[in-house]
């Protein structure tokens, strides 16, 4: 049935290893670039084949396994893949996303001297991050979570002789560590809670099932989802472990579109989506999850509101909105969480696919002028719009998707988690409260990035200013495609309320709906709230967006005074909260100075000292002793022949 | 009427004798030749003893000591030569090495 | 050849001993060769116990031997007795695996009395193979003892600046828990003697069966568990072990690493826990605190080491807390984790050892700070260095893996659960070392001049690397070839000591302690 | 007759290993040290065992006193500059002297035992000493004789390598 399943992932492993290999001997661009992407599109293929064929299937949950893999006693572990919608949902976007990303790389990437090294890992990227989606237990779900992992340090590594670039990718690898300590904490209770029940799995399709074995709002389960959830914060930058993506920005920009944009950093989601029955018999998790999601969103958004380099800006955008998807699938809106975890894939990577496209033009420009001016700084751009008409139609396409402006994806999305954090049984008004702020500044943050870079007068230095192309064809093509998605792609999920049958959900319904029904987690209310509601959440959108333009591009010098008024808060908000600060100082130093004191206090002076003491008494000992050792042959033979005096003498008396 | 006490008081005066030489002299070579005089000796006892027992084993014996008195006069002698060729001397006040 | 196989392979280094000796000590090339040949002999001798299907059926000994050798009676008895299992299997494969690759990576490295380090290898190989494939207590002992002196050596001649202080330092910490190990083995053997039970000289099989007194179990536990403890080496008695790899040459570093700190980890799953089962879970919650304070206690020392050597030594202090951890859970997973990592261990801290070695010829240093920016000098080498790396801290997907998420869950399974968690943070340590010297090293700008003109791999070192990249990959993807053949005799260890390898502790008994024997403290749960 | 013969012999052999123990001079040490090795010989015939007291002379008297005399010749070793003696004079006569105070006290104290052997005066001038002892080592002892020639042979290589000049 669904036998080809495996190809999805295997494409792109082939081209890693291909590329890896061969890739420095090959050298040709066209063909190293034209392998990764051509198999990135076989695997979108194969995805959409099997895509298809489910939503056909009456039948939605599909297992296929293909090998054993660990078998010790009674535990059993296979390598096996599920394909159920809301991993079928996940396959389109990796494979979709990547495809463009891919296209999009050959051209970006034109002339980097590790061309086939960057190939490589993007494709070894999709390969882990289709095993994390279609893992068909939590384990080989966790080799895909490492793999993207380790994907993303080697990209954001990528410019290794960068200092910043190579401290960037430890940081992002190490906090994601922490996120897994978290995940295999919860995987460990989990597997223990279930085998102590007699069931010996970590199948997500068994989980599920024995689900029930444990105490629904019991310490256990909440004590796994809340580790899990760890894993989730880390690995989708969620307050306390948000502060590796902004400086996951030192990789190249496709990265950034592909890794911490629209896949990777969303796996938490999707883990939180895969384990919802889990979750969903939690309360107590679902209201951390929700808060800490709420919170990130607000937070991240007012970081966004101070930064000055075009893709930090972006970054907290993507903390910000992730932080929505938390909120979402906090409250129990788990297919809206997935619904805005598809349309971000979209807009969030045309966004940034378009301030690549920016970067690139503004490198090119610096490069023909010979100048070393930081060509992601906000400050330097402005007026672009006519200068790359492509790249500045999509970019705003998709700020006023993300900005939820209604008829464009993030609205319907969007709308959906606020209306949820607000009427579903799990919700709460304070939530709806947090996520209407955060929309409201995202709007304003988001339209301030479109002023600074494609209105108003330019500010590029006037050397470069002329020579600013747009971009070549296999960037623009991306970025038409996903602006295009970023607009049409909420068709697909339109609420009932608005006169559409939300065939997301349906979709979805399967995955989700036995544990909200189980659980009581729906959203209540009339719709004259919800519309309420909805236009509430426009206006404030609407106000960002004519801040925006009233700061921006009416009085350009307002900025400047605002900072100059507020200048205490500007600082702690253009610092982001001094967060890295404190982290330094509560973490990373305690554990250095704890390690130089075991090192050189406990293990040197007290073990080795305990040691060497016993060697100093033997010493010591042998020392006074070693007199009685003269050296000369007759004194050793006057004490032989003593001894046989006194030996003999012994036998004979 | 010479019994074997005799002899085994012989030998134990030759023994003595040359423990005391091995004791007191410093010149290697003699030194050695004490250790002979006291092998000598039990070779001595060993006989005499054999006869008195009537055995032949002791007389084995002795044959074994004798040929552990070829290699040791062999290596010993060696061992000199190479000590007197790094020290000029083989006197054993100089074989101080062994301390420590 | 196959009643003979364990005794041909034991003893085939020691006959390649002999015939170094026939070899003119200045040519050193035919000197190298034929080391070489015969570890590689050795290897190929010892692969039929890799294919032998009979392991995966059957817990018992295999390919036994048995000889007497010295007799006195009820006085002393002692038999020449071998034979191969499960828990054997693995460590002697990995011997004779990791041997020609710490031989081949010598080609360079020594050039003062290359004839005595040969010998010295190949007596090695001897010693330990002898002891993983010994069953007789006294044979074993005896094996033990031949390790420790090529080793000691290796170390004292052909070391660094300090050898002979960490040779020594070796010899002695070894030795006094030796000597503690071998007063208990002569205990045990009167024991059985004067209680009349059935004998067979030191036959540990026969020795499972006595049925000693809780006091002199604690006691003889307490003996052969320094002893073992000194070797593995837990905290506190690791401080030989960074000493000693820093000074030892590349070759001793990649045995010490690979096999020798095994022979302390297989010390005890073969003979001190399933010796003294009653003692065993007094010392359990103690044992596992050392190993959850070794792991975190090596990480912790390792990243602010200067030197890699010494850095990757610590690790190894911590990646075999992880071990030990796995194997004082006392059941499938626990075991099977502990069993794996010993190997996985041996190969990547063999790997890293030897990546460590590739740059101190090419530099004859070993001080991080005068790294970095090696990435773009030579980038094969930065590649494998990647590999293993991952490797080492556990990616999933390699041998590290697995070893650490089965040795964590079956402890978690096992009651250790809070010692468990603490484990897990290892897990976040190890990143942080791993990767944090793989920046300084590998990434950054070339600053130093001398680093400019450094060679990538030759294809000597890079053959010497491939075995080992294509077991890390092997066991993290596959692990179930080593599995299905350590899974009988690991049951039938467990059986022994006193532990259901099923058991599942239930969460509502107090976390620590209760581990074992205790029936109520367990649930037995069979689903088949 | 044989007691005189006794005396006389046991005389010269204590005078002589004196003179060896005392001599400035190791050549006349040597000399003296035949001398004692023949009187020894002389208590052989005495203990009726002729063909020992040939190998006495032979390896002893022959061949291990010509290699010592020729160590000297070789070393040109000539009178002790220094003092003779070790500081060790008195503590070594007292040693001596508790050495034969308890050998002559267990000589006295004990009686050896174990008479009636089978190798009688009349066993040994019917068969002949040699062939007693020929049979003794080539049956009885055959495994310990080749060990002994295995010995001679290690010692041959020894002092070769020993007495190199350049090893």
């Amino acid at each position: 049935m669904y036998s080809n399943l495996w190809l999805i992932p295997f494409f792109p492993l082939v081209g890693a290893i291909f590329n890896g290999l061969f890739g420095k001997k090959i050298k040709n661009e066209a063909v190293i670039g034209g392998i990764a992407t051509g198999l990135m599109f076989l695997s979108f293929l194969v995805a959409a084949q099997n895509f298809i064929k489910l939503l056909g299937d009456s039948e939605k949950v599909h297992e296929l396994v293909l090998a054993s893999w660990i078998t010790v006693g009674n535990f059993h572990l296979n390598w096996e893949l599920l394909l159920d919608p809301l991993s079928a949902v996940m396959i389109m976007v990796v494979t979709g996303v990547g495809t463009l990303i891919h296209l999009y790389s050959i051209g970006y990437m034109h002339g980097e001297v590790g061309f086939y090294r960057f190939f490589s890992y993007m494709n070894l990227f999709a390969f882990s991050m289709l095993m994390l989606v279609l893992g068909g237990n939590a384990l080989v779900m966790f080799v895909g979570w490492e793999g993207v992992g380790l994907c993303s340090y080697l990209l954001i590594g990528y410019y290794y002789e960068k200092k910043s670039a190579s401290t960037a990718a430890n940081k992002a690898f190490i906090v994601n560590r922490v996120g897994d300590f978290g995940f295999l904490c919860g995987l460990f209770t989990l597997f223990w809670a279930l085998a102590s029940k007699g069931v010996w799995t970590l199948n997500f399709v068994k989980i599920a099932e024995s689900g029930h074995l444990l105490e629904s709002g019991g310490l256990l389960v909440t004590v796994v989802t809340l580790c899990f959830f760890l894993g989730a914060t880390g690995k989708s930058a969620q307050i306390p472990l948000f502060t590796w993506l902004p400086d996951a920005m030192e990789g190249p920009t496709p990265v950034s579109a592909l890794i911490h944009a629209a896949t990777m950093v969303t796996a938490g989601v999707y883990m939180i989506g895969r384990m919802n029955g889990l979750f969903a018999m939690a309360p107590a998790t679902m209201m951390t999850i929700a808060i800490v999601g709420g919170l990130t969103a607000f937070f991240a958004a007012t970081i966004g509101l101070a930064q000055n380099d075009i893709k930090r800006v972006l970054a907290y955008s993507t903390v910000s909105q992730l932080g929505y998807m938390f909120l979402a699938m906090g409250v129990g809106a788990f297919s809206a969480g997935i619904f805005h975890l598809m349309t971000h894939a979209f807009f969030k990577a045309c966004l940034f696919l378009g301030s690549g496209s920016v970067i690139h033009g503004m490198h090119h420009a610096y490069h023909h002028a010979h100048l070393h001016d930081d060509p992601q700084d906000m400050r330097n751009m402005g007026g672009l719009r006519k200068k790359m008409p492509i790249t500045f139609i999509t970019f705003l396409v998709s700020t006023i998707a993300i900005s939820g402006i209604p008829l464009f994806s993030g609205f319907f999305s969007k709308d959906e988690i606020l209306w949820w954090s607000f009427g579903s049984t799990r919700g709460h008004w304070m939530l709806w409260v947090l996520g209407a702020a955060a929309a409201g500044m995202t709007a304003f943050y988001m339209f301030r990035l479109v002023f600074m870079t494609f209105f108003g007068e330019q500010k590029t230095d006037s050397r470069a200013k002329d020579h600013i192309p747009e971009s070549p064809f296999t960037i623009t093509i991306p970025l038409m495609v996903l602006g295009l998605l970023a607009v049409i792609g909420g068709y697909i999920g339109i609420p009932a309320v608005l006169g559409g049958s939300n065939r997301f959900e349906h979709f979805l319904a399967p995955v989700f709906e036995h544990a909200q029904h189980l659980n009581e987690i729906h959203a209540h209310g009339s719709h004259a709230t919800e519309y309420t509601l909805m236009a509430i959440s426009v206006a404030i959108a609407i106000v960002g967006i004519f801040t925006a333009w009233v700061m921006y591009i009416k009085n350009p010098e307002l900025p400047a005074k605002f900072v100059a008024k507020y200048s205490r808060a500007h600082r702690v908000i253009f610092n982001k909260w001094y967060i890295d600060e404190l982290y330094e100082a509560v973490f990373v130093v305690p554990c250095k100075r704890i390690g130089t004191f075991l090192w050189k206090d406990v293990d040197v002076k007290v073990v080795d000292g305990v040691v060497n003491g016993c060697a100093w008494v033997v010493k010591g000992l042998g020392t006074g002793l070693r007199y009685t050792q003269s050296g000369y042959l007759y004194n050793y033979a006057m004490a032989m022949v003593v001894g046989v005096v006194v030996i003999v003498g012994f036998f004979v008396f | 009427m010479i019994t074997v006490n005799h002899y085994l008081l012989l030998s134990a005066i030759l023994f003595a004798i040359g423990t005391f030489g091995v004791l007191t002299r410093k010149n290697a070579i003699v030194i050695f030749m004490c250790i002979e005089v006291m092998l000598n000796s039990v070779n001595l006892t060993f006989i005499a003893l054999s006869r008195h027992v009537g055995n032949m084993d002791g007389q084995i014996f002795v044959f074994f000591v004798m040929t552990v008195a070829a290699a040791e006069a062999a290596v010993g002698l060696a061992l000199m030569i190479a000590f007197y060729r790094n020290k000029d001397s083989i006197d054993v006040d100089d074989f101080n090495m062994l301390k420590w | 050849m196959a009643d003979y196989l364990l005794s041909i392979m034991t003893f085939f280094p020691l006959l390649g001993v002999l015939v170094l000796l026939f070899i003119p000590r200045d040519n050193g090339a035919l000197l190298k060769m034929s080391t070489l040949a015969v570890s590689l002999v050795t290897f190929a001798i010892s692969l039929p116990l890799a294919f032998d299907n009979v392991f995966a059926t059957s817990g018992a000994m295999q390919y036994r031997e048995f000889h007497e050798w010295i007799n006195v009676g009820n006085f002393f008895q002692m038999n020449y007795n071998l034979g191969v299992d499960g828990i054997s299997l693995w460590l002697v494969m990995l011997t004779t695996f990791i041997t020609p690759l710490a031989i081949l990576s010598t080609w360079n490295a020594i050039d003062k009395n290359i004839k005595g380090f040969m010998a010295m290898l190949l007596l090695l190989e001897t010693g330990m193979l002898g002891a993983f494939v010994s069953i007789d207590l006294f044979l074993f002992y005896i094996f033990w003892e031949l390790m420790l002196i090529p080793m000691y050596f290796l170390i004292g001649i052909w070391g660094g600046k300090n050898r002979i202080y960490a040779a020594v330092k070796f010899f002695i910490y070894t030795a006094v828990g030796s000597l503690l190990m071998l007063v208990a083995i002569m205990f045990i053997y009167y024991f059985a003697v004067k209680s009349g039970a059935p004998m067979n000289g030191f036959s540990i099989e026969e020795f499972y069966k006595l049925d000693l007194p809780y006091n002199a179990q604690f006691w003889l536990f307490m003996a052969f568990g320094l002893s073992f403890a000194i070797k593995v080496p837990m905290f506190p008695l690791h401080t030989w072990l960074p000493d000693a790899h820093t000074e030892a040459p590349t070759a001793g570093s990649v045995i010490l690493a690979a096999v020798l700190l095994k022979m302390g980890t297989y010390g005890y799953v073969r003979f001190a826990m399933p010796l003294f089962p009653e003692a065993l879970p007094t010392f359990i919650p103690f044992l596992a605190f050392l190993s959850v304070v070794g792991i975190i206690y090596g990480s912790l020392v390792a990243m602010m080491q200067d030197d890699i050597k010494k850095l990757v030594a610590y690790s190894s202090v911590a990646h075999l807390g992880f071990v030990m951890l796995g194997v004082f859970a006392l059941n499938m997973q626990g075991l099977a984790g502990g069993m794996i990592q010993m190997i996985n261990h041996g190969i990547s801290t063999g790997a890293l050892f030897l990546i460590v070695g590739f740059i101190y010829e090419r530099r004859h240093t070993r001080l991080i700070t005068e790294f970095g920016g090696i990435a773009t000098k030579m980038p094969i080498f930065a590649t494998i260095f990647m590999i293993v790396t991952f490797s080492s801290i556990g990616l999933p997907g390699t041998n590290g893996f697995i070893g650490e998420f089965l040795a964590l869950m079956g402890a978690f399974q096992g009651g250790l659960r809070w010692y468990a968690v603490f484990a897990t943070s290892g897990v976040i340590l190890a990143a942080i070392y791993m990767l944090w010297v793989y920046q300084r090293v590998m990434f950054g700008k070339v600053t130093n001049p001398k680093n400019e003109n450094l060679k990538d791999l030759s294809v000597r070192e890079i053959v010497i690397m491939l075995p080992l990249l294509l077991f890390i990959f092997w066991i993290g993807i596959y692990p179930n070839t080593f599995f299905s053949k350590m899974n009988p005799a690991m049951e039938k260890m467990l059986m022994q000591m006193g532990a259901n390898p099923v058991a599942v502790v239930e969460m509502q008994q107090p976390t620590v302690a209760h581990v074992g024997l205790d029936d109520q403290a367990q649930t037995v749960v069979h689903n088949d | 007759m044989e007691a005189i013969l006794f005396y006389l012999t046991a005389t010269v052999a204590i005078i002589s290993a004196i003179f060896v123990t005392q001599c400035r001079n190791p050549v006349n040490s040597a000399l003296n040290l035949i001398t004692t090795f023949l009187c020894l010989a002389v208590f052989y015939i005495m203990l009726e065992s002729p063909f020992m007291a040939a190998i006495q002379i032979m390896v002893y008297a022959g061949a291990i006193m010509v290699l010592i005399v020729f160590v000297i010749m070789l070393l040109n070793l000539g009178l002790a500059v220094k003092s003779r003696y070790t500081h060790g004079v008195p503590a070594a006569g007292i040693l001596a002297a508790l050495v034969l105070f308890v050998v002559n006290y267990f000589i006295r104290a004990g009686e050896a035992t174990g008479t009636g052997g089978n190798i009688t005066s009349e066993v040994i001038t019917s068969y002949g000493h040699t062939e007693l002892i020929g049979r003794a080592m080539f049956v009885d002892f055959l495994l310990p004789f080749e060990i002994a020639s295995i010995l001679l042979l290690v010692a041959i290589v020894g002092a070769v390598v020993l007495s190199k000049r350049e090893v």
